[in-house]
């Protein structure tokens, strides 16, 4: 039985790792810009419960055609989503008069 | 005639002359067997009414602003009422009427007929969707009669958020509900089409109808979550009164307005890819002939429904988003132009060297083609960036849209209930009344929204209560039309109610069509086939046009009846 | 008519379950889109106040937010080693695993409860009375926003998951799955890690990106 | 009933030919579609006797050949219409300002020489003129279809629109973004006027003191001259501070030690920030500063300036902006202030 949750107990100690990484970061002062290379860890958690955990590995091909999906869909909402506030050149700012 | 499925046939044909008692009509007739069916047919019909309903409500609205409009002053509704008529007649007809609109009803219907299969995938998902159709209907009517919304059916924030009267929190969750309907009818339709084809359908056997469905239901599964998140959004900052969207806090009602058009681009393509499918699937029958680039047409309707994610910035080109994010869009629009191109021009190179017959279906097909085409340049003229800057929020952009939703769609719908009308009731419907009905909505359509085009470039603005005095003339020409419209769409609830009566009684494959919907009876029975169809050949298997010819020449007959 | 329906429908149990399984996915593409339009409303609104988003993290607890993950990451582990014994035919072991993967669920959502509580007695809930007057005082409303619609969002899906669970553990309890034929589990187990990656993605939005130590 | 519109600004000619040539491609598109779609019909109704043989099998170099030509044409127009969207966009330096505000259901016009006007604007022709709009509530949208220009004026920042009027005239102004039951009553009129009628129109319109000088009274209304000095020459102890008994202004609040930099010369100078970035100050960089200081903060500076958010109005802050930058003019060409 061991040999089916070994692999299971392996990616969990990697999920705490990766935590430990972004907690790491947090607490260094990164920025403003690369604030955002904290969400590197995050995302190799997600492919990592992904993949193991959900068994997206041998899952139906129509299955991963739909995880692909999303995940394409994703990168397209928030890609073509944050051109044009990017670059903006006019940065909204608080009202003068409340409503 | 060519009969994909010889076995079978004679087993059918002697079904159609046994008096087919047995269809899923007759099968049982209480409330509960219609309100707790699972039959996609069934559910279809329900759909049906439905669909019916909002679509007159909305008309009816739509009617109302038009009389108004007759004068520059506006007398015969006050400012609030017109604003809440046409944020009525919005939401109404995009997310009760075109929205769901062929796909809930021609689709489910026709669907598991044209695969072969039973029923759907999820059967209950299929019934729960109509519930969830029907609730977030009811929750918006409510709202939209007790106080109404005045801020237009793209409810942008601060307006919506802070400013507006109406019950924009009630409204909101109403579309929210349907959007599940929407996301349940696409996933149920998407595993459908995967999974439950008969053997030997594959991808390129199957009719050009599916595709479109199969695309629209990826638009739908997709980006309806957007729309949901945004409505919450919404609700979020009316009820506590501060949010992402709050300009007083520095927030971005700017970005509101992407959120919103993620979704909203990509449904206007969910409203036209069904009507696609539909003259996809009539101009073959009607010419006899083998659909023109099968492969480019299917593929096109897939690369319509990508493409669609990546263009909804073209309706803020001129709300304060960057520029160089406006060229990228205004680019991207183009090209989502090509798919449609392509499919206009198979759709002529189908008619060529056929033998065109003139029912109805056929007009309204051959109707759709010149409208949408007519909609789809204008739409176009809005994504040139330069011309968009004169044209925004014009009567331009009313007309571009109501061409290629109400031109186009709504005929392609009319065109497709034609189509199966004998298949769904087992009745003809009565050819004359038809192709009248046809011919006058296409004159009053014309008469309604061609002048609008004009207004738009003279800069008469949307969503107006009145305007100046010399926009009067085109705008009584509009509404004269409108008023045609409103007589030409109210015969077919005429004349179908009289076929259903006394129509004649519709064999089961009335207009010699391939495709496995036509192989079995009129109206079918409750399990659609009495056995497993096998398909072996292509969709539209048409003889050649000299085999045709020759027979014409023994019989004197273009198309032998059924 | 029932069992014309059954065979004729779906060719064989394989063919059955491969619908439900995809059928989940789609569901959880829908869910992706959901959330993602939250995470560009966080992006767009970091892009312009990061000075006030600083502001805001920092009075998030993140040794909360911390534990909540381990949680939260435990739970799946368990869910997934419960499915691996179903595979088996030992539902004893299922059920003992599904049961410590709801009692982490449980504790998961008590905790957030209590954060919530504190943020609310320290007045972080955006409107009049918001309590941080920082350089940046309408960008960190808008953070607290993100965060009480993304957190409150995720709560709902977490007691989604739970009642879920429940209904797997009653049928599992009555001896419902076999090595061959435990559909339900591997279904709702695709439901239940999909809402641990949620939260995989929200953990850093809110408590770690930007925050200035 | 007039079926043609007046194209009154510089731009109008070109938008007008883009328009041309759209119609012209779609005329030719719907000539082809139509005209096939007639013809085969009519050619192959099903009673007609014609031959229908050879039928074309391989479709692939039809369907790449037509949509090839038709896209090719189609995206000339779109580089046509994006080169000139961005003209459409890109204000010229010397351009006028005016400030204009739009409020639910009227539009506020200030004109830098202190001329105020409801739902009307005067401009000179043949200058470019730069409005520089913003909005107190809702998104309303400036709209001239005699200019073919219309720009959404979205609370909460300033939004520029350009033109230069080269017919004198008086032509439709209207709002074009629905804002709420009065939407279509937030009409008025752009009245383009020759030089001298315009100069004649500015001495008889009651301009009250210019946007500066009411600027200036604000500015020490507010207390800014506590910290940034009587004419805004930076606090003591700030680089070229001046000691505070020479600045001869009432009393500022306390001798406040603070540190504040000179506001002299500061518009449209570069100004490096406390995270090494170095930004333009141009309106929308005064602004900002003015109603959230803590967002850009000056280089060598603390964050002590309180945000005015909520307590400066549009029209105010649109004077003060105008005095900091007659500071500015002041230094460049000592004397001659603003307007
Ligand atoms: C069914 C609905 C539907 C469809 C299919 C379309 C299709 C298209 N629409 Fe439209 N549109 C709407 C419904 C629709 N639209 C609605 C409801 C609005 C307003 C919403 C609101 O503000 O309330 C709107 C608004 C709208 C705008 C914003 C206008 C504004 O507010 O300023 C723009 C701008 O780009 C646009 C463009 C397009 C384009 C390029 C297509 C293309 O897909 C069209 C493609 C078709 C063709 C081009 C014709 C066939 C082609 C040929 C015959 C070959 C020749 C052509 C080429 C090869 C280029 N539409
Ligand atoms: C999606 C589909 C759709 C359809 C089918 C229609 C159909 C019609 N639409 Fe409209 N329309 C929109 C979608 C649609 N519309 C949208 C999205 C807007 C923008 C809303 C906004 O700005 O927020 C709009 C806006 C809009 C305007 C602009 C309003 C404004 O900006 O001020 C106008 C004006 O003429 C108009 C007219 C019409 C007309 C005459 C019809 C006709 O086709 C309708 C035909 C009439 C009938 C079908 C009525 C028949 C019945 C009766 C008259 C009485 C009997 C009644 C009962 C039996 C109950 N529509
Ligand atoms: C309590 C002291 C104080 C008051 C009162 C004050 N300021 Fe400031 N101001 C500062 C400081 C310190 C800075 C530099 C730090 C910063 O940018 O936040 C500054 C920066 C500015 C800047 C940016 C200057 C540059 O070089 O970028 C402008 C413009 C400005 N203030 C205008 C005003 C106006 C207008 C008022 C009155 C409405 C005002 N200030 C009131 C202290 C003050
Ligand atoms: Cu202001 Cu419409
Ligand atoms: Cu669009």
């Amino acid at each position: 039985m061991m040999q089916t949750l070994r692999p299971l107990l392996l990616v969990w100690l990697a999920l705490l790792a990766l935590l430990g990484v972004e907690l790491g970061g947090a607490f260094l002062r990164l920025g403003h810009l690369f604030g955002g290379l904290l969400l590197l860890p995050a995302g190799a958690m997600v492919a990592l419960v992904g993949l193991f955990f959900m068994r997206l590995r041998h899952a139906s091909g129509l299955s991963r055609g739909f995880a692909l999906a999303a995940m394409f869909w994703l990168v397209v909402l928030l890609g073509l989503g944050s051109m044009d506030p990017m670059t903006r050149t006019l940065h909204p700012v608080a009202m003068t008069t409340y409503p | 005639m060519s009969h994909a499925l010889d076995a079978t046939a004679g087993e059918i044909e002697a079904a159609t002359v046994r008096d087919n008692r047995d269809n899923y009509l007759t099968d049982e007739w209480t409330v509960w067997s219609w309100l707790a069916t699972t039959d996609h047919k069934r559910i279809a019909l329900l759909y049906f009414a439905s669909i019916t309903f909002f679509f007159f409500l909305g008309g009816a609205a739509a009617a109302l602003m038009r009389f108004n409009l007759l004068t520059p002053t506006g007398a015969i509704v006050s400012p609030e009422t017109y604003n809440r008529l046409f944020t009525l007649h919005g939401v109404v007809m995009v997310w009760f009427f075109l929205v769901p609109a062929v796909p809930v009803t021609i689709g489910n219907f026709v669907t598991p007929l044209m695969i072969g299969a039973r029923d759907l995938a999820f059967p209950k998902v299929n019934l729960l969707s109509w519930y969830l159709f029907i609730t977030g209907g009811a929750i918006t009517l409510w709202a939209l009669f007790m106080g109404g919304l005045d801020t237009g059916w793209t409810l942008y924030t601060p307006l919506s958020s802070a400013y507006a009267k109406g019950y924009v929190v009630p409204v909101a969750v109403g579309i929210f509900i349907s959007g599940f309907s929407s996301i349940a009818t696409g996933l149920n339709f998407i595993v459908t089409i995967h999974r439950l084809r008969a053997p030997g359908m594959t991808w390129y056997r199957m009719p050009v109808f599916l595709w479109s469905l199969y695309s629209t239901s990826v638009i739908y599964v997709l980006a309806t979550p957007v729309l949901a998140m945004t409505l919450l959004l919404l609700a979020f900052e009316t009820v506590f009164r501060v949010g992402v969207f709050d300009p007083a806090l520095g927030g971005d009602p700017i970005l509101f307005q992407h959120l919103f058009w993620f979704y909203s681009h990509p449904a206007v393509y969910i409203m036209i890819l069904p009507g696609l499918g539909v003259v996809s699937e009539i101009i073959p029958v009607f010419a006899r002939k083998r659909l023109f680039g099968y492969k480019f047409v299917v593929w096109c309707s897939v690369m319509i429904a990508v493409i669609s994610f990546f263009v909804w910035g073209h309706h803020m080109f001129v709300a304060g988003t960057s520029i160089y994010s406006a060229i990228v869009f205004s680019l991207l629009s183009f090209m989502v132009a090509v798919p449609s191109a392509i499919k206009v021009f198979n759709w002529i190179g189908t008619l060529h060297k056929g033998f065109i017959h003139f029912d109805a279906p056929m007009i309204y097909a051959l109707g759709f083609v010149g409208l949408f085409t007519m909609g789809g340049l204008t739409g176009l003229f809005l994504a040139t960036l330069a011309a968009d800057v004169p044209l925004h929020d014009t009567y331009f952009v009313v007309a571009h849209f109501h061409y290629i939703m109400v031109g186009g769609m709504v005929s392609a719908f009319f065109g497709g209930l034609h189509y199966w009308w004998p298949k769904i009731t087992g009745r003809m419907y009565p050819e004359m009344w038809g192709r009248v009905a046809a011919a006058m909505i296409f004159f009053g359509f014309n008469l309604t929204f061609f002048p609008q085009f004009i207004l738009g470039y003279l800069g008469m603005p949307r969503r107006y209560h009145s305007y100046p005095p010399e926009f009067q003339v085109l705008n009584v020409l509009s509404s004269a039309g409108s008023t045609i419209l409103a007589v030409a769409y109210l015969m077919p609830l005429f004349y179908f109610a009289w076929s259903l009566l006394a129509g004649a009684r519709a064999p089961a494959n009335p207009w010699g069509a391939t495709g496995l919907e036509w192989q079995t009876p009129s109206p079918p029975p409750v399990q659609n086939f009495t056995s497993t169809p096998v398909v072996t050949e292509d969709p539209y298997s048409y003889p050649s046009p000299e085999a045709i010819q020759m027979e014409q020449a023994e019989t004197g007959e273009a198309r032998p009846n059924g | 008519m029932a069992d014309i329906h059954s065979t004729f429908q779906y060719s064989t149990p394989a063919h059955r379950s491969g619908s439900s399984l995809d059928g989940m996915w789609l569901f959880l593409a829908t869910e992706v889109l959901f959330f993602g339009a939250l995470f560009l409303a966080w992006t767009v609104s970091r892009h312009y106040h990061a000075a006030g988003f600083a502001e805001a993290a920092r009075h998030t607890e993140i040794s909360l937010g911390t534990i909540n993950t381990v949680l939260l990451v435990t739970s799946s582990l368990a869910y997934a080693a419960g499915l691996a014994f179903i595979e088996q035919g030992d539902t004893r072991r299922l059920l003992q695993c599904l049961s410590l993967t709801g009692l982490l669920g449980i504790a998961f959502v008590c905790l957030k409860l209590l954060e919530w509580h504190d943020d609310f007695y320290e007045h972080l809930f955006p409107g009049s009375g918001f309590a941080l007057h920082g350089p940046d005082p309408g960008g960190a409303q808008i953070f607290f926003s993100f965060y009480f619609v993304g957190t409150g969002l995720h709560i709902l899906h977490m007691l989604a998951g739970l009642g879920l669970l429940a209904w797997v553990i009653l049928r599992a309890w009555r001896g419902a799955f076999s090595s061959r034929s435990h559909l339900a589990v591997e279904a709702v187990g695709l439901y239940w890690s999909f809402v641990d990656v949620v939260w995989l993605v929200l953990y850093p939005l809110i408590y770690v990106v930007g925050r200035p130590g | 009933m007039s079926f043609s519109l007046p194209a009154a600004s510089s731009n109008a000619p070109e938008v007008d030919a883009l328009l041309a040539a759209l119609l012209l491609m779609s005329c030719a598109v719907l000539a082809l579609v139509f005209g096939l779609m007639f013809f085969y019909v009519v050619r192959y109704r099903a009673g007609s006797r014609i031959d229908r043989g050879a039928l074309a099998e391989r479709t692939f170099r039809f369907e790449i050949s037509w949509t090839a030509a038709t896209l090719a044409i189609f995206f000339g127009l779109f580089l046509w219409g994006a080169d000139l969207y961005v003209r459409l966009f890109e204000p010229p330096a010397d351009a006028l300002k005016v400030y204009v505000v739009g409020k639910q259901w009227m539009w506020k016009v200030e004109h830098p020489g202190g001329q105020r006007e409801i739902d009307t604007l005067h401009v000179p022709a043949d200058q470019p003129i730069e409005l520089v709009m913003t909005s107190e509530d809702v998104i309303h949208d400036f709209s001239v279809p005699a200019f073919r220009l219309k720009r959404d004026v979205v609370p909460g920042r300033y939004e520029t629109l350009w033109f230069r009027a080269d017919r004198p005239g008086t032509y439709h102004l209207y709002c074009d973004q629905f804002c709420g039951t009065d939407h279509a009553h937030m009409v008025g009129e752009v009245v383009v006027l020759s030089g001298p009628d315009y100069r004649k129109w500015l001495s008889v319109t009651p301009g009250s003191e210019t946007l500066a000088a009411q600027g200036q009274a604000l500015f020490i209304h507010f207390g800014c001259s506590g910290c940034h000095g009587g004419n805004g020459a930076g606090s003591y102890g700030g680089p070229g501070g001046s000691p505070p008994g020479s600045t001869g202004q009432a009393p500022a609040p306390s001798y406040s030690t603070v540190r504040a930099p000179p506001l002299v010369g500061l518009y449209g100078s570069p100004v490096p920030l406390s995270d090494g970035s170095v930004v333009i100050a141009d309106d929308r960089y005064i602004r900002d500063s003015i109603l959230d200081p803590g967002a850009q903060i000056v280089a060598s500076y603390q964050n002590v300036m309180p945000s005015f958010a909520g307590q400066i109005s549009e029209e105010d802050l649109v004077k003060l902006i105008a005095y900091i930058k007659s500071l500015g003019a002041q230094r460049a060409d000592a004397g001659q202030t603003g307007g």
